[in-house]
């Protein structure tokens, strides 16, 4: 079996990564055989990625993952309420990020963002701000659940926890774009979970119909919590969708940087072109459990958790640049030095900072009218 | 000044606003070619273009949550839900999401929406035709709702909607649509959203209401007033979040009585809310309890035209219920 | 162009017409020149079809006319508040009854429904005391839009007006069914609106996922009120979106009943067999607006109009069953004249009817409790 | 009888009613190995099998569409959803649809579906795993809706809900889940959907409350009892469709005093409701306004810590309620 290329994009990226397809039941096997080649590393740069890139983006994930883990310890620590965790969806996020142009291109993003968040330039220090719930937290004054809210340097916004609200949100977003002849680009990111709702099939349809601007960006890592894709969907891959809205769907691996890179691009090509929305599906791993609060021993087989530790993209990633010549054990070793050491900092800094006090409580309901609607209607 | 009715204030607001602000964009189901079922986007897409009035496809959910998209881009969309009784699969949408995304962005993003519904009974509409959903909307932190009942209000409140950078809902009775003519300024105007109007002034009782039942009590009131010379004082809400306590209470604190008359069914509904603020804070100047007449406590409404006039409350039964209230 | 079958049924059906793709600008055209040929009447009968049937089926079409007729022409003298038709579907729906077991078998009707109805033994009196709101009415007391409620006789109903509300609905039915172990098929019907819905996706996915016996019936005539398939979708066929659920969606010309009958026959025995969920599509006509409240003047394109009108059902059905020998004119004008007589005896009987009176208007919101939640909580 | 908390009395009473009836089955998101988010259903796959523990995908519509369906043809489905801040997809399958089958359509068909909602805050869950939900069910005609704060109600509301004929809407609070212990029967038992209770006896004062401000409510009139010598009744909704008005007046006629605690936001809410309703039946026996302590008219709640505590009623700010009316 292998990665399908449901509909391909017409121009001019052809080498759209045909890698293995998952079912539920196969996934273990297939992502041990096969984890190590999937990985491109002697093959030319796709064009607009140059070698310095793939460092960096390497570094991005590595950055991730170091405060990725810090937020889980944080939990263990009581000190973090909550938290989800892009352990394992870290390579696609960044290649999906440097896919597009955060300058004047719009992000929906949801909870599980770490990697593409940093690789849009927000800091550890933010990140941890929210979830700490900390005064000066940037995208919803601690209001929300980490990483919700929107930011105040580039357009990444996540409104809700409400799955798959973002996706006829991002539609909206990319109408607004189109109706005034701007050429920026929508991508909104969602879970496979996600593709079961309403709201999927109602964007996606708007969109096929207006030839919008957007990305669909699916992280597929096969699980909605403890819902397996066989009890969520009756066919293998959430692109063969796609067809049904008239657009382009596609199904790449998600560990490789340089595939996901690809797709996206040819995807963001086709949107800032005018040419209309693609499903680009990413095949990743979610290494920890779906939340701090869960504990996926109960619902995953022993084998696919097994099976999906050989499917870490960090690891792969190394493997590919050190195949490249691009990295080696020191440099890498350092690069995860520095990554701790800045994750530190924000965890003091942030552990340093206040909480909110109830001053700004009741602001930004409405409009200049702080209080019109509150605060206390009916308090005695 | 022209006279018109209650639908061609709405579609004269909006197409001054379209006119105006290039923002101003409207989205539903039939809005374009067909001017929308109520007429209210008569003509819009000959004289804006489909790329302004969009037709969209069957999807309550999806027009809501486009409409958000495009109000935080920077757009203000007017979306169509074309019967009340179809807006709850956009709730998610609107109560969920809309009302949220200001205050959980601590004000980084905000969505100028403006949601007219078609609402309310006695059309011969049957339980899908004929509903009321204001009760979700009032109690939703974060989203405004008014409903206006007569056509010089229909036009300044949704103008002030359009205009507005927070999501409004606007509740407009279809009965009202055709029924209620009135004088309307011919440039564009704002009326204040927030603020209840006293729409007949009277000493004895007051009655508190909204949309068409504004003009059932109306109709009530000369009725006693004649018959039985009690004066009422009827308040238009016009605005059902937030609520105007200020403009009840001052009556009630004079009339020391008061009814609230509503179509919607009674329990936790707009009425309860009036009757709750009444009590709490004008307990001391009551001289009577706090009734309500409001639709029955069945589903909204039958469709046979017996059931549905008993379900209405009428011009007949406010007149009772006054005369019951005053005798108090 | 031609009708697609967009996946075929496996068993013995080979014969699935394949006649005209509509899309909206092509359509006039294509009606004009195809709709004589596009009904067979030189072949072979189906299985399970005898010519009996057929007369049978043709006159169950001319009766639902006749009352169709009846109905909004009460409308025009002011008795019958709101009236949808069934014009242009009654080939269509009569032939789906047709393939399906009345005495089993589930039926989620929408509100266009008339041919079905009859087909499914309701009478013209029970339909026109439910468009005058009389007493005695069956689907609903009266409480309801015509043709809204369950049936005492058979297991049709349909519960709102909302459209794409009864996709989920009939799913749970069907799951019920399997969970007992039941062969009883679902069969539910929509509009081609009804496709845009989310709870459609989300129906045919659990179908698809669990395998349920569920026939997903799409009356697909080109318009949602008035808004034209491609404004709706940015597919040709509804059926194209089946294989995203993992079974097979096939679009038929509505005006062939034995097309129509051999596509749901197929679908009924693949459900009945336990192998899941099928999608008929079938391509009909609007004769009249969308209800008596509308004009498709305003938004049909005139050469669509002329066009429809070649495709009406009844004449390609009396053309098809002449050529088979099993109509002439003298029996064509008794049906139609037997027809009118029962549908005038039932106005006579309805329009004498009372009014429903006060006294039931509470009843039957709870079991067993008529006034425990009313009757009138807010009344003074 | 087993000292058991609320979780685990909602276990208990699906798993008796899924032994007992075969009918009776589980659908929702993780419900099946995870056995749900909260446990509720943890070993019920292994001891019932996937047929009857059903692991839907993450679509809440269809998941309340199915269940209505499955009800009507002959089942007993009890749906969870997830987080009450998800049943926003599902309004239109319950309140637009479950809620008007036996209406509308003469008694011709029903749905006996429970639908467990568990709801409420204090748990840090922010804007979207805090949410009340309990308006929209509450003012809902055909739809009964019970909001249990113990274990034992937990138990007997649940077991009713399942063995009733019509849909139910089940408010299980979050925060008692695991905070509120309490002895239960072993066996199945059912209370009466409709029935509020006396939680607290008291003359001075009548706090109407329900779901986790129950606890808090009793806290309270501990408090003012040992510190102010105020002796408060604590009246428990229990059901928040229909209301035990009568419990409520009868408590209320008695002390002449009402004080509404409720969590959720107070504009348009149950505690209108109540409010409306003492100030409609009992006004001449009120010795002060009804007063209400509400969730401030602010989304709930924010995910930081002080902010939330702020939100929340607590045993503090409700004993300082109770003074001051009991004060006027
Ligand atoms: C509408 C809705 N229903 C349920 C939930 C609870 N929930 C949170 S995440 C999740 C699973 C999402 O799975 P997926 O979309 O695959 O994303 P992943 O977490 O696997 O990245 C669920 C059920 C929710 N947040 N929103
Ligand atoms: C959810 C919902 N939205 C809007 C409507 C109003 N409405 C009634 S029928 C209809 C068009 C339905 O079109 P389609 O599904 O193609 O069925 P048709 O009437 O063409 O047979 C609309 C928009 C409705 N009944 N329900
Ligand atoms: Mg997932
Ligand atoms: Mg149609």
């Amino acid at each position: 079996m292998s990665f399908e290329v449901v509909l391909e994009f017409g121009a001019g990226h052809a080498r759209i990564a045909r890698s293995d397809t998952y079912n539920d039941r196969a996934m273990t096997a297939i992502s041990r055989n096969n984890s190590e080649t999937s990985i491109r590393s002697d093959d030319a740069l796709p064009t607009g990625l140059s070698t310095e890139d793939l460092v960096s983006m390497y570094k991005t994930m590595v950055l991730s993952r170091a405060l990725d883990e810090r937020v889980w310890l944080l939990n263990r620590q009581g000190k973090a309420a909550i938290a989800a965790s892009a352990q394992g969806h870290e390579a696609a996020q960044v290649a999906s990020v440097k896919a597009m142009d955060p300058g004047r291109d719009h992000f929906l993003i949801y909870y599980r963002q770490f990697a593409a968040m940093l690789a849009l330039g927000t800091t550890p220090l933010e990140q941890l701000l929210g979830f700490l719930g900390k005064q000066g937290e940037p995208m919803s004054s601690a209001r929300q659940f980490p990483l919700h809210g929107s930011h105040p340097r580039v357009d990444l916004f996540s409104f809700s926890n409400v799955v798959a609200t973002q996706l006829p949100q991002a539609v909206g977003v990319a109408l607004a774009d189109k109706m005034r002849g701007n050429d920026n680009v929508t991508i909104v990111y969602f879970g496979d979970g996600a593709a079961s709702q309403g709201d999927t099939h109602e964007a996606m349809n708007f969109a096929g119909i207006h030839r919008l601007p957007v990305v669909f960006f699916c992280e597929n890592n096969r699980y909605a919590i403890s819902v397996p894709l066989h009890k969520q969907m009756p066919v293998d891959n959430v692109s063969s969708r796609a067809a049904g809205y008239g657009f382009p769907g596609v199904t790449v691996d998600g560990m490789d940087m340089l595939a996901v890179y690809e797709a996206t691009k040819a995807a963001v090509d086709r949107a800032r072109a005018g040419d209309g929305p693609s499903l680009v599906e990413v095949m990743v791993e979610r290494l920890l459990p779906h939340t701090t609060d869960d504990d996926h021993t109960r619902y995953r087989p022993e084998d696919d958790i097994e099976g999906m530790k050989t499917r870490d993209p960090l690891q792969l990633t190394a493997h590919m640049l050190k195949d490249r010549g691009l990295l080696d054990d020191a440099t890498d070793e350092a690069m995860k030095a520095e990554a701790k050491k800045l994750v530190n900092e924000a965890t003091e800094q942030a552990e340093a900072a206040p909480f909110p006090g109830l001053e700004n409580m009741y602001d930004h309901l409405f409009a200049d009218a702080p209080n019109a609607d509150g605060p206390a209607g009916g308090r005695s | 000044m022209t006279t018109m009715t209650v639908i061609e204030a709405v579609r004269d607001a909006m197409r001054l606003e379209m006119q105006r602000d290039p923002g101003v964009f409207i989205l539903g189901e039939d809005v374009g070619n067909r001017g929308g079922v109520f007429l209210a986007t008569d003509g819009f897409i000959k004289e804006f273009g489909e790329a302004r009035v969009i037709d969209t496809p069957l999807a309550e959910s999806s027009i809501a949550g486009i409409a958000l998209g495009a109000a935080v881009n920077g757009m203000r969309p007017i979306a169509e839900i074309q019967f009340a009784d179809f807006v709850w699969p956009a709730m998610n949408q609107l109560v969920g999401e809309a009302s949220k995304v200001r205050y959980g962005t601590g004000g980084g993003k905000f969505a100028p929406m403006t949601v007219r519904i078609p609402y309310g009974g006695g059309v011969r509409g049957g339980l899908y035709h004929s509903q009321s959903v204001e009760v979700i909307f009032t109690h939703t932190p974060g989203i405004k709702v008014v409903a206006p009942a007569t056509p010089y209000d229909a036009k300044g409140l949704l103008i002030s909607a359009i205009r507005d950078d927070d999501p409004v809902v606007v509740l407009e009775h279809k009965r009202t649509y055709r029924l209620v003519r009135g004088d309307v300024p011919d440039d564009a105007y704002t009326e204040p959203i927030g603020k209840a109007e006293v729409k007949r002034r009277g000493d004895d009782l007051t009655v508190v209401t909204y949309g068409l039942m504004v003009h059932y009590c109306i109709q009530a009131a000369q009725a006693v007033s004649q018959q039985d010379e009690i004066e009422v004082e009827v308040v238009d809400l016009r605005t059902l979040r937030p609520i105007d306590g200020e403009t009840v209470l001052d009556s009630v604190r004079r009339t020391g009585k008061a009814l609230i008359v509503q179509e919607d069914t009674g329990a936790v509904s707009v009425s309860s809310e009036v009757a709750a603020i009444i009590s709490q804070e004008a307990f001391f100047d009551l001289d009577g309890p706090v009734m309500r007449l409001t639709g029955p406590e069945i589903p909204p409404m039958p469709f046979n035209p017996v059931q549905e006039a008993e379900f209405m409350p009428s011009p007949d039964k406010i007149a009772d219920a006054i005369r019951k209230l005053a005798a108090l």
